[in-house]
């Protein structure tokens, strides 16, 4: 049954830990993560600013900047391997070719200084094997694919508007067809029109395609709009995941709730929203037991004590918290997330 | 409304943590003295620099002026170094090291007094061009642009002849080339906190334009004017040292570390010490301006921050 | 192997010297980096043998007509490096131009006229008599040019002189090197070496260095502290001869103290000459006790120098009304000699409670200065270019000639006025000298201008450089040098 | 009308540029009553920023009326303005730059009121910080600490404690949340409405995030290149949009309700530039329903129902 | 392209115009009779206030400047007080050798400069990068006279290798660009680590590695062109610098450049030596940096569509 689910899945995360160490301190960006995901499938990945999402994304890359970062344990297995064990050559073939990942920030993430045809070429160039001349032709095709026309191939980056440029640096992730996408926050800096062209125009991809997506957010909005699974990540560690429904309907996790009753609902008014009290505790020194007890609301003396192991609530997702642990068995994670 | 209202949601336990936002009054000075303290190579130029500093202080009791340090004991002349003179002596006698510790007066003097003339006026201008902006600004900044065109040695040179040859000119002239930088460097980092919204806020409260400039802008552009006058230092002390070997710096005999190298220069082949001490220590004090000047900026620097 | 070589063998002389030639033109500078180009491209009339005795040049022989004319008669066929012939009109048109030259008149300003008799003979009258007229004939200044050469090259003349001398103008790379050629019809034959150039080589060490590497032939004022290399080098030979050039410090004589003679003699025995020599330039020098160097015609030697004796100038300045001493100041100019000299003075003048600041002043300002009389103390130094006393004595202390004329100590004196014009006027060499010899004791006494040395040439050649000799004035003729082998 | 705090008329605020002149306010009205919050919405670039700063003299209008309880500002002198700043205050967007870097937590708090010579000695000084700082929440301890020093959230409260120090009756709150994080930002507009309640602040709400200001708004008005073009209460406006960038705008929200399946009017392109537009209604271009007419001629706000208007040709016509 | 030419070219007309009225104003009012310097020390003053007059030099000050600028507009830079040769020419003659000798300083500079500073931002923080900035310091720090000095002794005079001054052949020109470009080249050095280290943190780079592009590409292909746009000014900077400050390096190997002309007519009050190089200097300063700013265009695309 595990190996099965195993072979089944084209990713997964298997405790991974990733510590930056910066001047003698030291920031556990990622805790113990673990992450599934099938072909074809998305995740959303949400959670708070410094809540480990870039990292956990540049973890499944290989690109952890080194120093000052370092995956400490953990096992990202992809299709069958283990990408933290692939030698650096063999990783590059990967990167950009199976896997491949949006950056946030469209306004900087295209070099000023080549044509984007260029750049969408490069990856093709690298990764097929043809030649020059049909790199070219295919870039001009992608572009063409995300709503661009092929004769701007040859403009630089200054040249486009934002959202053209989010759809070059898509463009160039889906140049090569990779089984896995991976968007880090791919529209928080765009407006809302925009935003919603570029999902759609990702969603469409996806679909045509089957490329499994992680799509990182802190926007629960978006995640409802587009995925099929969902994780919530706080402080390095992630509280609650499972499939949508099951965790947008019946939320277990404090956090989560908190986050819900975060933002206004455009069709429920309410007079006061009902946030989380407090901050995000300080990376470098995380509190003791469950990460999230300073701000719980429901926190008890045990909360600080000790750590919530992963629990498989009735309805069949995964939450990190002691209150739901008295009432349910922990359970192992690879298994429930099938 | 109700007391409990008002009552701060973020006040979690986390803060009474003293971890990060410890209440302590911490500015952004500290910080960068913690970050420029980790850094090896800038603490030894300011180890280098200190030293050079209590020499200058110290000069008088390590050797006296008048009749040591002046005083010229043509019996002894071009000396290599020996116990009684522990760098040799000069053309006409006098002991090399003694001269070298007075040197660091007349050093640290016209490069620090020339960089400080030059951060006021250039830092003056460069700070009114990019707070008004627009006829002004661009007054100003063409004006500098016409001493930007003569390299500013041969600006240096010029003023020194004209004016003539001494501390004041000398340092006037190294101050009046290098003013375009310092307008150029405050101007360019006002531009960028002037857009900056704290400014508007300030405008906002009513503040007026100087209190801005005083208050809000100044402060923060130091950084770039601080990293830029500690190398401006090392530049002033080497322009002086050049100036000096055309026979335009410091007359003498006032003992300058250039002017030493310069008057040497013709015993390079016989009396190799005249050149090399002064030499030396002109390039060890450029050499640990810089490194702390380095350090600064990358200490200055929060995105170098490593 | 021997032709062989011989075609391998050098073809040109390199010279250098501290500064580039300004212009090749002697009427429009007095300077010696000129000067020691011009005498390769120029001849005189009358030229010195290195004993200073007059001997012929373009002028075969000359005789006095009366005590105020003199005859010169002229080679035949000599030719202008343009082709032209020498004649007398050359003359005529050369010391004419000079006379109105301000830069160079005062060299020949006695002559009120010249005559030609016919192509080869011209005569030269001047308004009164006037003793040193030869010598001051030999100077480059009084070079012969050819009338044509000039009106036709008008303002450029001075980069394309035309001469008569044994080389000839080939090309000048600005601030760099002058290029010359063995002239073929030069009147005294055709020179062995084909080519010489002059070289800018500014920093003393430098033409040391160049010296030793061979990469200049003959290398002029070397800085004192090289001589010693110079000497010690199989292939060098260091040519170290008394020249017509004395430093001296001088005092503005019109504002007090120094008005006063006791100051400036209290000053005078402040002084020790011999320290400056050995100190500043490392015995290429001899102290000095006259403002005329010991080759010049006229000098006196039975003058006693100053010798240093602090209580003795104590004692003269608590007379002169100055027992605790007093501040003043010394121009000098960059040069680093004289700046040095300054420093040395300034430390002896400390002992006797004189305190005085250096100012090293620009040469122009300098020169402005001085001849408006701004100055305290100045150094300077003279070169008695002619050879003879009055080019050396008259300028500077002659009450006519107070400031820009050459008297920068504004000194006075009626009767040193009087033995000057006396010594000028008089063709008699003996009578002349006495009157000199009498000047220089007044000049010692008084001290106007303190004569600190004399200094010799130091001039570095290769040891296969032969037949080079040397001149007191400076600029010596290579005409005749050649290389050995 | 005696209710209205704040009335601004045709607006105009043009920049020149080497390109040609940037229309970013161009002919703006609209009024606000006491103690209420109008919303401000619109895309990047649309004007919003330079509405607010035109408002408060930040920079100086081209052209149209400011009046501010009666008064028009536009002509005030530099002393008038002064005393007008004491009740028309500013917060800003970005937490990490509205703050001055070099100054604590209580010099900038305290700075308008030693400007305005509100406080009489030191002590008094830090009494109203005390008292300011606590009104926004913000511990005592924090006095002395730096902006650096501090999250988003604590940043923004200083900012909001700045402005409240003349104790203003208006404030222009230019995005205020939307640098924040979910539950920060959710801290922040609680304390923005409870000290409207307990001090009876008007507000102008900029954001370009429609479910924030749904929730914090009365009455919307959503711009597009420089202009308004629609304005309703809030309900309203939710439940009737009636211009076709509106209803665009609306759509394009992902709702975070799994069963809400969009019926989205995407829009084609991007806004245009602001540079010398065409005459007419600037959203023709991207708009599906755009007539000749709607180019012809100038389109004004009409009132389409109570309260609700629109700038739009096509209003009512289906 | 054209348009931004030109009106950069017609902004240079004020900057020469405040140049050299500075400049003019300078030597006009200190001390120092031109007619005394052209004519010597020994002229009679009757002599040399006739030629003040002669040369106008008793006018109003502005008539006299006015004439010079109507002069040198028509590239009459007047004749030297010393030399009595054509400004103009003078300087022509020369500038090949300053140019020369900037531009062989400035190559090295960069064939040093560039590769070090790449490295060791590349390594940064590793004994490669401590080093090279290391020797980068010290090359700021040294003095360049006493550099070029060190130089004559160990090549020229010691071992004999090349002329230690002057120039008469290629191998004459070693020396002087070494000691130039030192100086420079620990400039560039510094420049290209802190602009390459600037530009590795962007995200572009990022995104690049995310492709699978190998890591030399990635430095030498998406991070240097980006690099080398700040880089580019310095070294046009460093040129123009070169072109005229090179006076301590002229002298210590009596190079026949113009900047040090100009220093030699400056100490010689030589009034029209100084205004022609000081303008000419200039001029060709502003030059490089108009073409620096042109060679922007082609390394940023962003820079060059501000052009057009
Ligand atoms: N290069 C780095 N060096 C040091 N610390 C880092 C670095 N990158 C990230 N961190 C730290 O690691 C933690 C997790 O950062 P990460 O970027 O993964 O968060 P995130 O969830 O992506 O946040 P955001 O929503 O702001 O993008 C944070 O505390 C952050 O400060
Ligand atoms: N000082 C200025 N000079 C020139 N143009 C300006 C200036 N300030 C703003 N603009 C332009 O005016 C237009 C409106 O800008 P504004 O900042 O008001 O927009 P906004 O709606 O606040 O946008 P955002 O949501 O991005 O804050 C934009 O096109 C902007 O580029
Ligand atoms: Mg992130
Ligand atoms: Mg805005």
């Amino acid at each position: 049954m595990t190996e099965q689910a195993n072979t089944q899945d084209l990713l997964s995360i298997e405790d991974l830990s990733i510590v930056y160490e910066v001047d003698g301190e030291t920031t556990y960006a990622v805790n113990g993560l673990n992450i599934t995901l099938k072909r074809g499938e998305t995740l959303g990945l949400i959670g708070e600013t410094g809540a480990g999402k870039t990292t956990t994304a540049l973890g499944i890359m290989g690109l952890v900047p080194n120093p000052p970062g370092r995956v400490v344990s953990g096992k990202v297995v992809f299709d069958g391997e283990d990408l933290l064990q692939m030698p650096k050559e063999k990783m590059r073939g990967v990167r950009g070719n199976r896997i491949s990942m949006i950056f946030q920030d469209p306004m900087t993430s295209l070099n000023p200084v080549m044509t984007v045809g260029e750049q969408i070429a490069e990856v093709i160039l690298i990764h097929e094997g043809v030649s020059k001349k049909a790199s070219f032709q295919k870039a001009g095709e992608m572009l063409e694919m995300v709503g661009i026309p092929a004769v701007r191939a040859g403009d630089f980056p200054h040249q486009f508007s934002g959202g053209m440029k989010q759809r070059v640096v898509i463009a160039i992730a889906l140049a090569c067809n990779p089984d896995l996408l991976i968007a880090d926050e791919p529209t928080t800096a765009l407006d809302v029109t925009i935003q919603a062209q570029v999902l759609d125009l990702m969603k469409d991809l996806k679909s045509r395609y089957n490329t499994a997506m992680i799509l990182i957010t802190h926007d629960l909005g978006v995640v409802a709009q587009v995925c099929d699974k969902v994780a919530i990540m706080y402080a390095g560690e992630v509280v609650e995941s499972g499939d949508i429904r099951d965790v947008y309907e019946n939320t277990k996790h404090p956090y989560t709730r908190g986050l819900f009753g975060s933002i206004p609902d455009l069709d429920h008014s309410v007079g006061r929203l009902n946030p989380i009290k407090g901050m995000m505790p300080d990376p470098t020194d995380p509190p003791s037991g469950c990460k999230f007890h300073p701000r719980c609301p429901d926190a008890t003396a045990t909360c600080a004590a000790s750590e919530p192991a992963p629990v498989l609530t009735e309805t069949g997702h995964v939450a990190r918290c002691l209150m739901l642990q008295s009432m349910v068995e922990p359970t192992d994670v690879n298994r429930v997330q099938g | 409304m109700s007391q409990e209202m008002t009552l701060d949601p973020a006040q979690g336990q986390l803060d009474k943590s003293p971890a990060k936002g410890a209440p302590k009054k911490r500015s952004q000075w500290l910080e960068v003295w913690h970050r420029l303290k980790r850094d090896k190579m800038a603490m030894l130029g300011l180890l280098i620099i200190t030293l050079v500093v209590l020499a200058a202080i110290f000069a008088d009791v390590i050797a006296d002026y008048e009749t040591v340090v002046i005083a010229q004991n043509l019996s002894d002349r071009l000396q290599g170094p020996s116990a009684q003179y522990w760098l040799g002596t000069d053309e006409f006698g006098r002991d090399i090291f003694a001269r070298i510790i007075h040197g660091t007066r007349v050093s640290l003097m016209v490069g620090v007094l020339s960089v400080a003339i030059a951060i006021v006026m250039g830092g003056g201008l460069g700070a009114v061009a990019g707070y008004y902006g627009g006829k002004i600004d661009n007054v100003i900044m063409r004006v500098m642009d016409i001493f930007l065109a003569v390299p500013s040695i041969l600006l240096a040179i010029a003023i020194v002849s004209a004016l003539g040859a001494n501390l004041m000119n000398l340092m006037l002239a190294i101050a009046i080339s290098s003013v375009p930088t310092y307008a150029r460097v405050v101007r360019a980092s006002v531009l960028t906190i002037r857009d900056q919204e704290f400014i508007e806020a300030a405008r906002a409260i009513g503040a007026s334009d100087l209190r801005i400039i005083f208050r809000h802008i100044i402060p923060n552009c130091l950084s770039p004017v601080i990293v830029q006058g500690a190398l401006g230092v090392a530049g002033a002390i080497l322009s002086t040292a050049g100036l000096s070997f055309i026979g335009l710096g410091i007359q003498p005999p006032e003992p300058e570390w250039g002017a030493m190298l310069a008057g040497g220069r013709q015993y390079l082949r016989h009396a190799w010490h005249v050149t090399t001490f002064p030499g030396l220590t002109i390039m060890i004090t450029i050499l640990a301006l810089n490194l702390l000047g380095d350090g600064l900026r990358d200490a200055l620097d929060p995105r170098l921050k490593h | 192997g021997g032709a062989e070589e011989a075609v391998k063998m050098k073809d040109t002389l390199v010279v250098g010297q501290g500064a580039d030639a300004k212009t090749l033109d002697p009427h429009a500078t007095n300077d010696q980096p000129s000067s020691r180009v011009a005498v390769q491209i120029y001849s005189q009339l009358v030229e010195t043998d290195k004993d200073m005795n007059i001997v012929p040049g373009l002028a075969e022989s000359w005789k006095s007509l009366d005590d105020r004319t003199t005859q010169f008669t002229l080679r035949k066929g000599v030719k202008f490096h343009n082709g032209e012939e020498l004649k007398a009109s050359d003359v005529k048109f050369t010391l004419e131009a000079m006379i109105a030259s301000p830069t160079v008149a005062h060299i020949v300003n006695s002559i009120s006229t010249v005559e030609v008799v016919d192509d080869y003979t011209v005569n030269v009258i001047t308004k009164e008599p006037f003793g040193p007229l030869l010598y001051h004939l030999t100077h480059t200044a009084a070079s012969i040019l050819n009338e044509k050469a000039v009106k036709a090259a008008g303002d450029s003349y001075g980069q394309k002189p035309v001469g008569t001398g044994p080389y000839q103008f080939v090309d000048w790379a600005v601030g760099d090197r002058i290029t010359l050629k063995a002239f073929d019809h030069y009147y005294g034959g055709k020179q062995e070496i084909p080519n010489v150039v002059f070289r800018n080589i500014p920093e003393g060490t430098n033409r040391a260095i160049a010296l030793e590497t061979g990469e200049i032939d003959i290398g002029y004022d070397l800085e004192p502290i090289d001589k010693d290399t110079v000497r010690s080098k199989d292939n060098l030979t260091l040519v170290e001869e008394e020249s017509f050039s004395v430093a001296y410090l001088g005092f503005n004589t019109k504002k007090a103290p120094y008005d006063n003679v006791k100051v400036r003699q209290a000053i005078s025995y402040a002084i020790n000459a011999d320290d400056i020599v050995e100190a500043v330039l490392m015995g290429a020098g001899s102290p000095s006790s006259s403002p005329i160097g010991p080759k010049v015609f006229g000098f006196n030697p039975n003058i006693e120098r100053y010798q240093q004796n602090f209580d003795k100038a104590r004692e003269l300045l608590t007379e002169a009304g100055y027992a605790d001493g007093f501040k003043t100041s010394i121009w000098t100019n960059d040069n680093p000699t004289r700046v040095q000299i300054a420093q040395v003075l300034q430390a002896q003048l400390r002992q006797v409670g004189i305190d005085m600041s250096i100012e090293v002043v620009e040469w122009g300002a300098f020169l402005d200065g001085t001849s408006r009389g701004d100055h305290d103390m100045f150094i300077m130094g003279w070169v008695t270019v002619t050879g003879d006393a009055d080019y050396g004595l008259y300028a500077l202390f002659n009450s006519a000639t107070h400031g820009g004329a050459g008297n920068r100590s504004f000194y006075s004196n009626a009767e040193v006025d009087q033995l000057l014009n006396q010594a000028r006027t008089s063709t008699d060499a003996g009578e002349r000298k006495e009157l000199y010899g009498k000047i220089q004791v007044i000049l010692q006494n008084e001290v106007p201008t303190f004569s600190i040395y004399d200094q010799y040439q130091n001039i570095g050649i290769q040891k296969n450089v032969l037949g080079f000799s040397m001149a007191p004035a400076g600029h010596h003729k290579i005409r005749g040098v050649r290389f050995q082998g | 009308m005696s209710d209205t705090i704040l009335e601004v008329r045709d607006l105009k605020k043009y920049f020149p540029t080497p390109k040609g002149t940037l229309h970013a306010v161009d002919g703006v009205n609209f009024a606000i009553n006491k103690g209420k919050t109008l919303g401000i919405v619109g895309e990047s670039g649309c004007g919003k920023s330079t509405t607010g700063r035109v408002i408060l003299r930040l920079l100086e209008a081209t052209d149209g009326d400011i009046l501010f309880e009666g008064q028009n500002i536009r002509h005030f002198n530099k002393d008038q303005m002064r005393r007008l700043r004491e009740d028309m205050q500013i917060i800003f967007q970005d937490p990490f730059a509205s703050l001055n870097p070099r100054m604590t937590a209580s010099e900038i708090i305290g700075e308008p009121l030693l400007i305005h010579n509100k406080v009489k000695n030191k002590q008094e000084l830090t009494e109203r910080v005390a008292e300011l700082m606590e009104l926004v929440g913000l511990s005592p301890r924090l006095v002395n600490t730096y902006p650096h020093e501090l999250d988003g959230g604590r940043r923004q409260r200083i900012g909001i404690a700045r402005a409240l120090a003349l104790k203003p009756k208006f404030i222009i709150c230019d995005e205020p949340v939307s640098a924040l994080d979910v539950s920060i930002q959710a801290q922040i507009l609680n304390l923005m409405q409870d000290l409207q309640e307990q001090l009876g602040l008007t507000y102008i709400f900029i954001t370009h995030d429609l479910s924030v200001v749904k929730h914090f708004s009365d009455e919307i008005a959503v711009m597009y290149l420089g202009q308004l073009i629609e304005k309703a209460p809030a309900r309203d406006l939710f439940s009737n949009p009636t211009h076709p960038y509106t209803r665009a705008l609306l759509s394009a929200i992902p709702s975070i309700h799994l069963d809400h399946k969009m019926e989205r009017e995407v829009l084609q392109g991007e806004i245009t530039s602001p540079i010398n537009p065409a005459p007419g209604c600037r959203f023709a271009p991207r708009c599906k329903y755009a007539a000749p007419e709607c180019t012809s001629r100038e389109i004004h706000l009409n009132e389409i129902n109570d309260g609700h208007f629109v700038a739009c040709a096509m209003a009512g016509k289906g | 392209m054209h348009r931004f030419i030109l009106k950069r070219l017609l902004l240079l007309i004020p900057v020469l115009l405040g140049v050299s009225l500075l400049v003019f104003a300078i030597m006009s009012f200190t001390p120092g009779d031109p007619a005394q310097l052209i004519l010597g020390e020994n002229a009679p003053p009757e002599a040399v206030a006739e030629l003040r007059e002669e040369m106008g030099l008793n006018d109003p000050f502005l008539l006299r400047y006015a004439r010079f600028v109507g002069n040198a507009a028509t590239g009459d830079l007047g004749q030297s007080y010393t030399s009595g040769r054509d400004v103009f020419d003078e300087i022509f003659s020369r500038f090949p050798n300053t140019l020369i000798l900037a531009a062989l300083g400035v190559v090295i500079a960069v064939i040093i400069g560039i590769p070090i500073g790449i490295i060791s931002a590349t390594r940064q923080y590793s004994m490669i990068d401590s080093g090279s900035m290391f020797f980068a310091l010290l090359g700021v720090s040294m003095p360049n006279f006493w550099l070029g000095l060190m130089m004559i002794l160990l090549f020229s005079v010691n071992l004999g290798w090349v002329p230690s001054g002057g120039y008469s052949s290629w191998s004459s020109l070693i020396m002087p660009a070494i000691t130039l470009g030192t100086g420079s080249a620990a400039i560039i050095t510094r420049m290209t680590r802190s602009s390459m280290l600037e530009v590795i943190r962007q995200d572009y780079i990022r995104t690049a590695r995310a492709k699978g592009v190998a890591e030399n590409v990635v430095i030498n292909r998406h991070a240097l062109k980006n690099a080398l746009i700040p880089v580019i000014t310095v070294i046009g900077l460093q040129f123009g610098m070169l072109l005229g400050g090179a006076v301590l390096t002229e002298t210590v190997f009596s190079w026949p450049g113009v900047g040090r002309m100009m220093v030699d007519a400056i100490r010689q009050k030589d009034a029209p030596t100084v205004l022609g190089t000081v303008v000419f200097l200039a001029t060709t300063f502003s030059l490089v940096n108009l073409l620096v700013d042109l060679l922007y265009g082609f390394v940023d695309p962003r820079i060059k569509s501000q052009y057009a």
